[in-house]
């Protein structure tokens, strides 16, 4: 058997010596080699010294070599490194991304995101490779989805499928707390203008404050994507951290009463009215407010493709393989916005402060919102101030941290279901919030 | 025009936006309030009556059958890694 | 532990303050930020009405706001929309597509193709989001796949790997049904023509008679891209409705005794003669018809992959993750061509009748060759007419349908195995005549 | 209920209907129709004449046609077809696909990349069908992601995501084995020059002896993108045939008593010993050889979020949806290459000799490297120098035709681990080759 | 050129179209035939013996192991949710 | 220039290219080793001690539970085909 694997492996090659010969009739002219420059001899030792001109140890050594930054756009937009962004700006660089290695490992924080991105910043920082320009990895992916926002829309599209909006069907008046957990985002755009961005930069980092990683990447990417690795690392880094930043503040809003509030058992929400909801939602935001419906849109798509029960295998891959993929791609693309020429700048400072602000802010709004709202409620229908956390978003940590808090308070209190109402309703509430700033500056 | 005062231009913004995101919630909510009553009035689900009874020994046969169906299906899936 | 987080997120803020110090001694340059235009103030009062100016009830009641249409090819193809287009148009539009959603979901009208169409037609119509514009997010599906016509070749990869040639192998003269309903196609341009639309058009309508959604899409976009929409919502709307238009056409077609015609059980069919037949059909595909080679070549690839039985994996994948994702994108991509401004046309009207008219006389063609073809054949070998009405293809609905009748008439008669048959091949009468038609424009 | 479908049809097309003749008055200036060349009347056999014009055996035949090749970087880069390359030409590449599918089927010769690369050189041969063109189907893949090197890297990141570098770990020195496999790619380059390729075209060629489908072929796009179908044919071919072409070799450079050699149980390797691994490795490539980390940088990845173990979804994404819809892609669109006018050429002769004479050399040498190193080691650590044999990577075929010649010299002695390590290693060694070569090159 | 009357145009184009696709099929008739026979007569399918008297319980077991095998990498394929 | 004797290029290259392999994977080398050393001496994984004693028929039960529901999991992805 192996005799005829052989035979047949001569006669194909047989077969190719009769055409090539033919072949090589065919066509008598020269053929010239373009692209090809002229090959020059080297002595050995000059080839070693040519190849050490090509390693990474003398491209951070030699500080200045004319290095380029890489630039997804092209060459136009490129200019020569720093000598810090070239070598201990790179450096730098690794080193935090090894903290954020840890914490996505060791600490579970969010790592289905910061892993790729992380990743992503350390092969953007590798000198010489410029897997962050056009023609290199990174850039490739992110010309095909970031630059023009298709990879968020998708991965809003994989999230609406997985998301029940049962919980604020049943209750709708907790979507208040959903909108007003948004002051996050615009107390903390005054933040970013008070301490000196201008209002657009300042808008594009107060995003942040919705808590809502797609919703992020999407704004900074109109609105300021020189900054987007920075705001998109800020925005998932604090969502990972909202179980360390969240309860101190919960706790210092309420009395130990209002923690101990039980809620009532949610209605059993109708099949139809599940359906029609993400029709209803994208109605309304096309009437009011047309910007946000790329966001929004893609989210409803996702939701009615899961309610509509007839088409599971496309809400199924919309839920897995599609934003998996796009996860990793994602991820990978936001990760060459951490380049040491782009991460490293004195703004990426401000925005991981304006980041926190923004998420306390918010926790904190949604907390006395719905301590408000008790006033204004009669004895038997108080909702327990904690749920008004879960406002902000980053869905399902915060709705998670609330029953956390909720039960530690009174054992037995399960406060998911109810959290969950506002949480989904902090979605819709950032995106609105996101058309606002992207129709101001429209 | 240097004369903007940026921080008050971003007070008008938090007015407008956080006005405009409760203006859409509160329609929201008036709109989840009005579907439910209709929904629940005009089309409620119809509650299907699960036969809960039911000859055990057919159901267990077609269980193991779905088992040894599903069993299958994996190694064939598993079957040819690159 | 909770401290320890805090104190590493700390320690990961420091690490970016110290090197932030060092990047702004960096650069001294003042930064030009390109592409921001000046900011203006505003007094909130302004801010509100320039706010109201971007809502979506201004843009449909103001119906003179030069408002563009979107287009995936870019702005200079574009043109200001009419007042109808921009205001009744779109609700119109809006109608429509709940009546899409409301077979899809309720009658269960191919939803796993209606339900993406109708989806992006909603997006599509949505007011001054151009979303089917060349940056928004259906111009990028659009522009991805649809304008080369990519998307469509992958779902007819998908679908080879899904086919089974078997029962057209055991029985190879059903094939001739398969051309005889192809009169559908021919028999509707001739009606198209009648009724004004120009040969070229007519072509791209009449392709509707293939009853295949793939080749309808991929010579919609080569001959007729203005009505891609209308042509492929009448493609899968009349194929969902295939158990509505066939029946009594069959019925009116054929005796009862005809209709009572039982069929021998059909012979097993080799393995290797179902792995060599797509080889067979690409090879006369290229011998006698390149042009129909891009649909028969996928196709042929998906069901050589199957059928060779050592890619299982790559088969799975064209039958589910990939086929899945595809027809996600291609939906909204085709729903793109559904806004009020592209599909709300005189023409659309005549496509919706053309196409009606291609499936009943493809139906009844099929049916009338099956009665012919018994005409020539002895007693021991007749075939049961019904299965004729399967030539229109229509995968695998209208072989259920004829099993349905078959079996109303004679309880028992179970004619689906023998249905498949003339089913397939129409699929590829279908690919013949697209490639025809392509070769006579080219 | 069937009528109820028939009148929401109907209702459907009133909607239309009314919304039509609103249309109509809307435009009222003449459509012109871009696009279309005014319609010439012509008889039947006019028709029927220029419909033979189209067909395959007229181009087959009619070897003057002056039909162009097909290219992905548009018509600019076409010339005209000779006519052996329009005849002759496609009839023995057809008869070498044949062959290729029977060695994959038959004989399972790498199935999952030869059947879709043979299938696309059978397309991309079939005549006036340009499937291989700027618009074509093979056109649209070559230039989605083999252009620009994207589909390489994805598969070796989920190559990375498969790999399992215990046994590496386990046995360090065995990396050694991997190297000098890496002989085969420098001997062949030495051989290939001798032959009569420039240093360039050899350096491609000569990447076959790294015996790894991903990196030749992004070697070839990036140093000889004319030559990379052959390059990417050859790799593949000779990685099936590793278990014909390497065993009399290994026997040949051992005695009997070498290769009944047992070798101890791997000591079990720490899980973060795995996790640091791929680090470290990229870190290394960046500090030795910036130009290898693309390959190793995907590579790494993969393997990263395998043993992360946080992103499980991310990491069985990679090695199953993704890589599986980027191997489809990637075998069509280096299929296009297959065309008789760029793989019957006299180089391609060439290149299968130097195939060949790579994987031998590369073979001998980890033999031979083994042998030295048991020299230098004491009794008790001596290893089976048929490992050194798995060197040239050829992940896992090699390792395990190592297994297979080690327990037939010695029933039970199992060696599949122990020649995982050079395996890994050579994948390793063969992506710091391809380094080197761009290094001098760029 | 105006004068082109399309309607018997498209009458020529239906006996062009409908032709060739007859033309392909009645050879594709042809050809499946003629493979069946070819193949039906030269390379006829293996007839794979299947062993079906096998101890039982040895299989019994063995498709437990399998269930609980497929179960866990269910297990495992859900785990990790987004 | 013509004069460049291309197969001592080649050879050249091989010095080189060799060269570089070798430094490379050696360093590797030095490094596992030293990451094994580190790495066993101050983060050796901990051994999770598995508890293997438990009410059988309780896991039981929850095994048939697991099945049932990786079977119905099946049946779900199955059903709705193209
Ligand atoms: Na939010
Ligand atoms: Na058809
Ligand atoms: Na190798």
């Amino acid at each position: 058997m192996k005799l005829k694997q052989l035979l047949l492996s001569l006669l194909f090659i047989f077969t190719i010596a009769i055409s090539s010969a033919h072949a090589s009739s065919g066509h008598d002219a020269p053929v010239i080699e373009e692209g090809k420059q002229e090959y020059q001899s080297k002595t050995l030792s000059e080839l070693a010294s040519s190849f050490w001109a090509t390693t990474g140890i003398n491209a951070i050594l030699d500080t200045d070599d004319g290095e380029m930054t890489s630039e997804p756009a092209g060459p136009s937009a490129e200019r020569p490194m720093t000598w810090f962004e070239s070598s201990l700006g790179r450096i730098i660089m690794i080193i935090i991304v090894f903290i954020l290695f840890y914490l996505a490992i060791a600490k579970n924080f969010e790592p289905l995101l910061l892993i790729p991105i992380a990743f992503g910043g350390l092969l953007a920082n590798i000198p010489l490779a410029h897997m962050g320009g056009e023609h290199g990895m990174l850039g490739v992916i992110y010309n095909m989805g970031i630059a023009n926002e298709f990879f968020p829309l998708l991965i809003f599209m994989g999230v609406g499928a997985m998301t029940d909006f049962g919980p604020l069907l049943a209750n709708p008046k907790t979507a208040i707390l959903g909108g007003a957990a948004q002051f996050g985002i615009f107390g903390s755009l005054i933040g970013a203008v008070a301490i000196g961005f201008d209002l657009q930069d300042a808008s594009a980092i107060s995003i942040i404050g919705g808590a809502d990683g797609p919703t992020s990447i999407f704004i900074a990417n109109r609105l300021a994507p020189d900054m987007l690795g920075a705001i998109a690392v800020a925005a998932y880094s604090y969502m990972a951290l909202v179980p360390v930043i969240q309860p101190p503040i919960m706790r210092a809003l309420t009395t130990k009463e209002e923690r101990r509030i039980k809620m009532g058992v949610l209605r059993k929400v109708n099949k139809l009215e599940k359906l029609v909801f993400p029709i209803v939602i994208l109605m309304l935001s096309m009437l009011i407010l047309p910007e946000s419906t790329p966001l929004i849109g893609a989210f409803a798509f996702g939701n009615f493709a899961k309610e509509s029960g007839v088409v599971d295998r496309l809400s199924d891959t919309m839920q897995n393989s599609l934003i998996n993929i796009v996860t990793i791609f994602l991820g990978l693309g936001v990760g060459s916005k951490l380049a040491a020429d782009k991460f490293l700048v004195v703004e990426t400072m401000g925005i991981m402060i304006i980041g926190l602000l923004a998420f306390s802010a918010g926790t904190a709004v949604g907390v006395l919102m719905a301590r408000l709202m008790n006033k204004f409620s009669d004895k038997d229908n108080q909702i327990n101030p904690l749920i008004g956390a879960a406002g902000v978003s980053a869905v399902p940590m915060s709705a998670r941290v609330v029953s956390k808090v909720g039960s530690e308070e009174r054992p037995g209190n399960v406060l998911l279901m109810h959290a969950m109402g506002p949480n989904v309703a902090g979605v819709i509430g950032s995106a609105v919030a996101a058309g606002v700033l992207l129709s101001i500056f429209k | 025009m240097e004369e903007v005062n940026l921080v008050a231009e971003s007070f008008k913004f938090m007015f407008l936006g956080m006005g405009v995101v409760f203006i859409f919630l509160l329609v929201l909510i008036e709109v989840m309030k009005l579907q439910a009553k209709i929904i629940t009035k005009y089309f409620p689900d119809e509650e299907p009556v699960t036969p809960v009874t039911k000859s055990s020994k057919d159901e267990e046969q077609k269980r193991v059958a779905a088992i040894i169906g599903a069993v299958s299906e994996f190694r064939k899936n598993k079957q040819n890694k690159v």
